[in-house]
């Protein structure tokens, strides 16, 4: 194949597995997964800008040519389509689509996530046919289709994989870190970890058109301002980690093109430990709020690529929509800040630390700069620290952390979702520590809510209490900008953040 | 000092332009180091967004960082930290080292073995990895990046010290300073150590611009001082990333003020090697 | 030992006469000076000296006074800083002063050669012999690689290196200091040179091999008719080499006679006190300090009654060594020695290098630990306090040491006030700054030591002030045993005979005990009653010294005298 | 011959206790990082207490230090240095397809850097004080007063962004060639055993700039160190020797003094050479090298135990057999060493 059907990827990331469902795979890892399996089905895309975005209400077939759902909402039927093959020319059976989804329950990682659509157990997954495969579930949970749609339920070729499964690994995950049982538009055929992965195309792949480019070439670069330079020389045709300054100047010296999406499913925020003083008090968590320099925050970390979530004007103390995340009305406003914090009890402020991880620090050091001066105008003592990746996360997990910037993706954005992952629970994810019975029953209910106003109405209320609680302040959706080639075309923004080859062309 | 030694030392410096060049620039750097905050003149920590990153005018010198900070007084004030970080760390592993070394060069016996596998344990590590794990481990604050380069730095000063008492150690002013009733520990500290402190002068001279220079690269991987704190390191290691972009600015004066202060400490050093050399004694 | 006595021949007075007419070498006016730091130094501020074809002039003079950059002059070798200034230096006619490179290129090694001191050092120590001597033979000679080593046996057999193939391989650190010197005597005569420049070529050699390098030195230029220019410190030295020699004082040549008349009649007030000052096989120490310049040159403090002579009674030993054993590896450095001392006594402990008397005189000091046997001081056995401990004992104070190389023994950074009352402040109750300055100007009269050289750092004392120094810091806590360890090596025969001279008053003064250690017997004899001849650690001849001197009983104490060479006048 | 063989050996089980301590040193050290790897690798969008749980069984770190510390130690007696969290495979089998790489980039470097080093020095030295003495200081310091990120980019920005001389860097060899079979993993040398000089270049062109950069950081030291032997050889009586005897001045210099002062700057290049093979991580980092030293920084900030320790043991390795190949060598060139 030529240059022209190549396409070379620069990225500072680096895959690690061919199987996402290893324990610690990284973001480029999925990306990988993405292109070289396929899953039953996916979501539709529609235009935006330059580029992509996909449709969250919009499932579509992607190995299942379609499904149907039946009425309680309970059973889930996918028809295969009967031409697909796997690389090595064996046809992809409900056998193998049983095995993958057995798996994706029953490996730890995956398994968490397929719970969060009610998919728990190999029980739910029934062969009805060669081509037909039945999903049952217990309740007609809204995230169960969207649910086989992530990285996870890959179809694997069971037969190649069981042949390297043993006793103790019997979903053959050793194997599969390093080798691919697959039938996705792309193939593996060189895979250095940490380095680079060399993909071809599979000129037999049936779940979609045929790909354009024939090879892919993904490298790992580090350095940010190298990749922007291999860019704007030519010589790699894609990046979509560049730094915001790199991307202003690029576009600025009109060299690439720019496609800048908004994160629908992201956000940057600010964080309280909700369960330590002083940010156990709600209104100190607004005073802070109220004192941040949202805008030039944005300016600063983001060079404003992205979109606001502060600034919201309610009516009535409710958003006019349930999306989230999305805008709360929050803004700069000093003698506010100042009057809460007082009312509080701490007129006088105090003293706290704010945390931010290094791999971050291109946008978190303006936040945690700019909010350190500002919260000196009220009284409140910042100490800012950068603490290594791995140490952020222990510290968060363990809830240790008083107060700190993260940023978070949601793959299904559905505002229950949201609020289940990021403002309840005793993991991770939930940033604010915040514990709120009203929430836990309004999640737990909307999670199996069929009725689309009652949904509606619920999410709204979540909205709100995220607003009064503030157990997290969300500054912004950052934009992700995938900076290419000229003549590149079809980007397409995933909820992973990462590139479907399948989807780019080049034009001549 | 005494006047005959000043003037020793003016000679010495007068018959070598880079070196004397180097002590001035050191002395300014330390007039710096302690009128810095004093003179300049912009809050090195305010930020405007709406002047960010605009190239040197009137006004700011250096030009203005992305928070639209003044680069110049952000220089300016770094330089007590950059300095401070430098000299706290080599003090240390200086204090320490000369300590531990001048005790195994004059005792020798089996606390000289013990050292002596210490410091081979310490030598083989890649050093630089070592830094980096001690910051991580002890934790991401200023005192342990001074303490990582120390103890770094360790190793040379105990071989250096001990290598410079051993060869003193049956010399006759220290023969003759125990039967002046000198016990060990006085012969050590009061005799030894003090004359092995002027070729001392010279490693402390190299490993201060090495220091900063460590620092700056733990900076560049995220470790080290916390911001907003200015420093120079995480100036230029954010600078550094900007280079293609064209805020030149950003990199060019701390990087400038990180080059000439290990410069100047490394021909410091170098001359005052040259100074120590007998051959170059007149 | 093949180079041993075995060889010896007087070679004195066996030269052929100096030739008439044309010298070799003529040295006008030269002038040499030096930009150093500090401005420019005059090294040698105008000299005229010939040296005739066959002849052997020796050049002394104390240290500093520009024998040796006379030398560097000659051959061109003067270091960058250095510049001839002036006066002209005609060797067969041709002046070199300013002579391109090129004649010195053919010049060095070809017609001049030098030999230095500490031949070990002045040897390629990562080169073979062999080659070296090749690549001087090729040089000059224009022979190929196979001739070359062939022609470099030859040589090492003519400097008598026994087996002179097998030495071809060897490296300098493989040969002992006299066969490295030989070898730089071959490597100097290697192509024929007319003249032979040699500094001081026997410094930091034994006594013994002094006597035979300079032996074959002498016979091999003397077989080649070559004329010698031997620049030394030793008057003695010369005046037994040399048919000429030429007295040196900063930076001038002061006087030149033939050896003989130079001792018999000493022209020059510098050379006067020169030959004065150089020991004699008879001369007594006043006769060396008879023209001592500066010999006492302030009044001794009068003879306060410090130490009664004797606190013991006179038959029992201040000091008893028994069976002394000290092992170092496998090797006895001391072994099995045993003499004692008598309170006011003084005993020389006298011996080639390496025979042990530094490590027992620092044993006795208590600043080494012993393999075995007793040291007795006062009746009491001292050697049973481990050397690390023994600071804080009683006796510390009367045990003083003066050390070998006064530069060596004073810390550089104490001025020479804070050396002299660092055991005051150590040992006794003393610490006030005022009774501690009074103590050390009192200190400093009676070892001679004007009162401003006090508060200055070593480096600014010459070294016969830091020997006083070194002896005040000594006597400051009043002990009863002083041991010195060659405390005279270091320096020049003027300044020793002043040191020397001072010893001995301090001792007739106070009643001091002395334990003086030297290899120089004749130095021995002067200053001490008692003598005990070490060899190898072990005693080979004790006794009174002037007997010892006179009648040696051993060969060993024998072959010790004959190396020191000597002028006699009256042999004349 | 022998006893080169046996001195060797011994000096090699000397280094043993030392391996011993620098491991059990990054051990211990690594423990004392404060993230918790079980979380980090656990993370997972909806991983929770269980999950982190399970993996905190899955890497051993459920029991206690000293056990972990004995079982690790077995494991490496048996040659097992653990598997790497962040890229999920043997760990062993990671430094050695990375170390070729490392060590190319060090030994070109080092090349390099005595290439220019011994020259500047020599003529340093045979001119003290002058013009070229001091232009020849300040040049070399320069190179070492910046720091190797600093300079790194610099060197991509002028040779690749702006003037376009030097290929891309992104690693060792341009993408769209084909590397050469693999026989030493050292680039250089599989294509001249290949015989593809297209290969060679291009590695060669790939080399050069982060060469270059680690050049310049060891360029002071070794330049300073030869000007200061080379002047104390030129002092040395055993010159001042050759020359009183005439030999020519070529001989003199290279031959006496050279050889004699190259002695020091020996050791002074194998320690040289173990700091830069600790120090290339900035350097493995800017130029996208797939090294060592960029292996273990990922490491090392994920917290991943067993990548770190590993690179650090094979660091110390590295070191004692390079000093063991210094002391040889020097052994060889120095008569008086090998008499003891
Ligand atoms: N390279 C130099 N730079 C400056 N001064 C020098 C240099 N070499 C010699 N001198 C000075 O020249 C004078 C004569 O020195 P020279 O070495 O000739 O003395 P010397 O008579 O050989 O003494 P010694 O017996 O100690 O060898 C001394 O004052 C010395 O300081
Ligand atoms: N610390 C030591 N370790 C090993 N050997 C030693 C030590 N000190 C002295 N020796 C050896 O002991 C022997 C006697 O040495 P010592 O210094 O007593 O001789 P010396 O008679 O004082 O000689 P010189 O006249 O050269 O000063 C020598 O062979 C010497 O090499
Ligand atoms: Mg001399
Ligand atoms: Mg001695």
């Amino acid at each position: 194949q030529s240059r022209e059907e190549t396409l070379r990827v620069v990225t500072g990331g680096q895959v690690n597995s061919l199987d996402a469902g290893m324990q610690g795979i990284t973001r480029d890892g999925f990306g990988l997964n993405w292109n070289i399996y396929d899953r039953l089905v996916s979501w539709d895309r529609k235009k935006f800008g330059d580029g992509y975005i996909y449709d969250f209400d919009k499932m579509k077939g992607e190995l299942a040519e379609s499904f149907t759902i039946s009425d309680d909402g309970l059973t889930v039927t996918f028809n295969l389509r009967k031409d697909a093959t796997f690389h090595d020319g064996s046809p992809i059976t409900a056998e193998d689509v049983k095995w993958s989804l057995d798996r994706a329950v029953s490996l730890k990682g995956p398994g968490a996530q397929m719970g969060t659509g009610s998919l728990k157990s190999p029980d739910q997954f029934k062969i009805v046919d060669d081509h037909t495969i039945q999903v049952t579930l217990d309740k007609p949970d809204r995230l169960a289709v969207p649910n086989l749609a992530v990285v996870f339920p890959v179809i694997l070729n069971s037969d190649l994989a069981k042949e390297h499964a043993t006793a103790e690994d019997p979903w053959a995950t050793e194997w599969l870190k390093e080798n691919q049982a697959s039938g996705g538009a792309y193939k593996v055929s060189s895979f250095k970890a940490g380095q680079q992965v060399v993909l071809d195309r599979f000129d037999d792949w049936k779940s979609g058109p045929l790909p354009y480019f024939k090879r892919i070439i993904v490298q790992t670069v580090p350095e940010a301002s190298t990749r922007a330079s291999l860019i704007e020389r030519g010589d790699a045709d894609l990046s979509i980690d560049l730094q915001s300054s790199d991307v202003l100047a690029l576009k600025g010296r009109d060299a690439v093109k720019v496609v800048s999406i908004p994160q629908i499913n992201a956000f940057q925020m600010i964080a309280f430990n909700t369960r330590m003083a002083p940010f156990d008090d709600p209104r100190v968590r607004q005073a802070v709020a109220y004192a941040l320099p949202f805008d030039d925050m944005f300016t600063a970390a983001l060079y404003r690529r992205g979109a606001p979530l502060w600034g919201a004007k309610w009516e009535n103390g409710l958003p006019d929509t349930g999306k989230f995340p999305q805008r709360l009305p929050f803004s700069t406003n000093l003698d506010k800040a100042k009057a809460l914090l007082a009312e509080a009890g701490h007129p006088g402020g105090f003293k706290t630390s704010f945390s931010f991880n290094v791999g971050s620090a291109a946008t978190s050091e303006p936040i945690a700069a700019l909010l350190k001066e500002s919260l000196a105008k009220i009284g409140i003592d910042v100490t800012v620290e950068k603490v290594p990746d791995a140490q952020m996360g222990t510290l968060i997990s363990e809830k240790k952390l008083p107060f700190f910037t993260e940023s978070a993706i949601a793959w299904l954005p559905s505002a229950d979702y949201f609020f289940r992952v990021f403002f309840q629970g005793e993991t991770r994810w939930n940033y604010g520590s915040f514990v709120d019975e009203e929430l836990a029953e309004l999640t737990a209910k909307a999670r199996y809510e069929r009725d689309p106003a009652a949904y509606e109405t619920a999410a709204r209320r979540m909205v709100a209490i995220a607003a009064e609680k503030a157990p997290v302040v969300m500054l912004w959706q950052p934009a992700l900008d995938a900076v290419m080639a000229k003549d590149i075309d079809g980007f397409t923004y995933w909820f992973h953040r990462q590139t479907d080859y399948r989807s780019l062309t080049r034009t001549k | 000092m005494s006047t005959a030694t000043l003037k020793h030392v003016g000679w010495v410096l007068r018959g070598n332009l880079v070196t004397a060049a180097a002590a001035a620039a050191a002395l300014i750097l330390v007039i710096i180091a302690i009128i810095g905050p004093a003179i300049a003149p912009h809050d090195p920590l305010a930020s405007n967004v709406a002047i960010a990153l605009t190239p040197p005018s009137a006004d700011n010198w250096f030009g203005t960082d992305r928070l639209g900070r003044d680069i110049f007084s952000r220089v300016l004030v770094a330089t007590r930290l950059d300095l401070g970080i430098a000299i706290a760390a080599v003090a240390l592993s200086f204090a320490i080292g000369t300590a531990i070394g001048g005790a195994a060069g004059y005792l020798g016996g089996r606390f000289d073995k013990i050292t002596g596998r210490m410091v081979d344990v310490v030598m083989a590590f890649p050093l630089f990895v070592l830094a980096m794990a001690l910051v991580a481990a002890l934790g991401n604050r200023v005192e342990n990046v001074v303490y990582a380069t120390a103890i770094i730095n360790l190793p040379f000063y105990i071989r250096f010290a001990r290598a410079e008492v051993n060869v003193r150690r049956e010399l006759g002013w220290v023969e003759a300073a125990r039967a002046s009733g000198n016990g060990k520990m006085a012969v050590l500290f009061r005799f030894l150590l003090p004359n092995v402190m002027p070729a001392m002068m010279v490693q402390i001279s190299l490993n201060l611009g090495w220091s900063i220079l460590n620092a700056a690269g733990l900076s560049f991987i995220g470790l080290g001082v916390q911001p907003p704190t200015p420093e120079w390191g995480i100036m230029v290691a954010e600078g550094a990333r900007f280079i293609t972009t064209g805020y030149w600015w950003t990199v060019a004066f701390p990087g400038l003020a990180l080059v000439a202060t290990v410069l100047c400490f490394n021909l410091l050093g170098d001359g005052l090697r040259d100074m120590l050399d007998p051959r170059m004694r007149t | 030992m093949a180079d041993n006595g075995a060889t010896l021949i007087d070679t004195r007075r066996q030269r052929t006469a100096p030739a008439t007419g044309e010298p070799l070498l003529s040295v006008r006016d030269l002038k040499v000076g030096f930009s150093t730091r500090r401005g420019t130094v005059e090294a040698i501020r105008g000299i005229s000296f010939d040296i005739a074809a066959g002849e052997a002039l020796g050049v002394v003079g104390e240290s500093g006074s520009g024998k040796s950059v006379t030398a560097y002059a000659i051959t061109g070798l003067l270091d960058r800083a250095g510049r001839i200034d002036g006066g002209q230096i005609v060797y067969r006619g041709g002046n070199l002063v300013g002579a391109p490179r090129s004649t010195f290129k053919r010049l060095r090694g070809g017609a001049i050669s030098m030999i230095f001191q500490n031949p070990r050092a002045a040897l390629n120590p990562i080169r073979k012999v062999g080659d070296q001597l090749a690549d001087v033979l090729a040089a000059h000679e224009g022979l190929g690689r196979r001739a070359a080593l062939a022609k470099a046996v030859q040589l090492l057999d003519q400097v008598r290196i026994n087996d002179p193939a097998k030495r071809m391989a060897a490296y300098p650190h493989e040969l002992s200091g006299g066969m490295c010197q030989r070898v730089m005597i071959a490597l100097a005569l290697a192509c024929h040179p007319d003249l032979l420049i040699a500094d001081e070529p026997t410094t930091g050699l034994d006594v013994t091999t002094q006597k035979t390098v300079m032996d074959l030195v002498a016979t091999l230029t003397r077989e080649r008719g070559m004329s010698m220019m031997l620049i030394t410190h030793d008057l003695g030295l010369a005046a037994a080499y040399c048919d000429r020699i030429a007295v040196m004082e900063r930076g001038l040549l002061v006087e030149a006679a033939p050896a003989g008349a130079l001792f018999a009649r000493p022209e020059h007030p510098y050379t006067r006190r020169l030959v004065a000052a150089t020991p004699r096989r008879t001369s007594t120490l006043s006769d060396l300090m008879a023209v001592a310049p500066e010999a006492l040159d302030v009044a001794p403090a009068e003879a306060a009654g410090h130490h009664a002579p004797a606190t013991a009674s006179p038959a029992t030993p201040l000091l008893e060594l028994r069976g002394l054993f000290k092992r170092f590896g496998d090797m006895n450095a001391v072994d099995d020695v045993s003499f004692s001392l008598k309170p006011g006594q003084a005993l020389g402990l006298v011996g080639e290098s390496g025979s042990g008397k530094t490590t027992i005189s620092r044993m006795v000091c208590r600043l080494l630990d012993t393999t075995g046997g007793e040291i007795l001081f006062d009746g009491e056995d001292i050697a049973s306090v481990p050397a690390d401990l023994f600071h804080k004992h009683p006796l510390r104070r009367d045990i003083q040491i003066v050390f070998q190389d006064p530069t060596d023994s004073l810390n550089p950074r104490f001025t020479a006030f804070d050396s002299i009352v660092d055991p005051l402040r150590r040992l006794t109750a003393q610490k006030s700054g005022v009774a501690l300055r009074r103590r050390a100007e009192e200190l400093a009269d009676r070892v001679g030591l004007p009162h401003d050289l006090l508060d200055r750092f070593p480096h600014q004392l010459s070294g016969g002030q830091k020997a006083r120094v070194g002896i005040a810091r000594a006597i400051a806590v009043e002990p009863r045993l002083l041991i010195l360890d060659e405390p005279t090596a270091a320096l020049d025969v003027s300044v020793q005979a002043v040191v020397l001279g001072l010893l001995d008053r301090l001792r007739r003064e106070t009643g001091l005990t002395y334990l003086f250690v030297s290899h120089d017997l004749n130095v021995v004899r002067m200053l001490c009653e008692t003598v005990v001849v070490l060899r190898r650690g072990q005693v080979v001849e004790a006794g009174d010294s002037a007997t010892v001197f006179e009648r040696p009983a051993h060969p060993y104490t024998a072959e010790l005298i004959a190396a020191i060479p000597h002028f006699e006048p009256d042999a004349a | 011959m022998r006893t080169i063989a046996y001195r060797s050996a011994r000096r090699l089980i000397a280094a043993l206790p030392v391996l011993l301590g620098v491991l059990v040193f990054t051990f211990v050290l690594m423990r004392m990082l404060p993230g918790d790897p079980a979380v980090f690798f656990a993370s997972g969008p909806s991983s929770g207490e269980a999950e982190i749980e399970a993996m905190r069984v899955k890497l051993g770190l459920d029991r206690s230090v000293p056990e972990q510390l004995l079982l690790y130690l077995g494991d490496v007696v048996t040659g097992d240095f653990g598997t790497s969290m962040t890229t999920g495979r043997p760990v062993l089998d990671d430094l050695s397809e990375r170390l070729p790489a490392s060590l190319e980039l060090t030994i070109l470097a080092l090349i390099l850097a005595l290439g220019t080093a011994l020259p500047l020095g020599i003529l340093a030295a045979l001119m003290p004080g002058s013009m070229v003495d001091h232009a020849v200081r300040i040049v070399c310091t320069a190179g070492v007063a910046m720091p190797t990120f600093v300079s790194g980019l610099l060197l991509i920005f002028v040779f690749y962004y702006l003037l376009g001389w030097s290929p891309d860097p992104t690693g060792r060899i341009d993408v769209f060639l084909i590397a050469p079979p693999e026989v030493t993993g050292f680039l250089l040398i599989d294509s001249l055993i290949a015989g593809d000089g297209e290969v060679f270049m291009a590695a060669l062109g790939q080399l050069l700039l982060p060469a270059i950069t680690m050049a310049l950081f060891v360029l002071a030291p070794l330049a300073r160190m030869t000007r200061a032997s080379m002047l104390a050889a030129l002092g040395g009586d055993f010159v001042r020797t050759a020359r009183a005897l005439g030999l020519p001045a070529w001989k003199v210099v290279n031959v006496y003094a050279l050889r004699n002062a190259i002695l020091p700057v020996l050791t002074t290049t194998g320690i040289m050479f173990s700091t830069m093979l600790g120090a290339n991580v900035l350097v493995e980092k800017v130029f996208s090298w797939p090294g060592v030293g960029s292996y273990t920084l990922d490491a090392l900030l994920a917290s991943d135990y067993a990548p770190v320790q590993g690179f650090v043991l094979l660091m110390a390795g590295i070191f004692v057999i390079v000093n063991l190949l210094v002391d040889l060598a020097y052994g060889i060139a120095d008569p008086r060493v090998a008499i003891e």
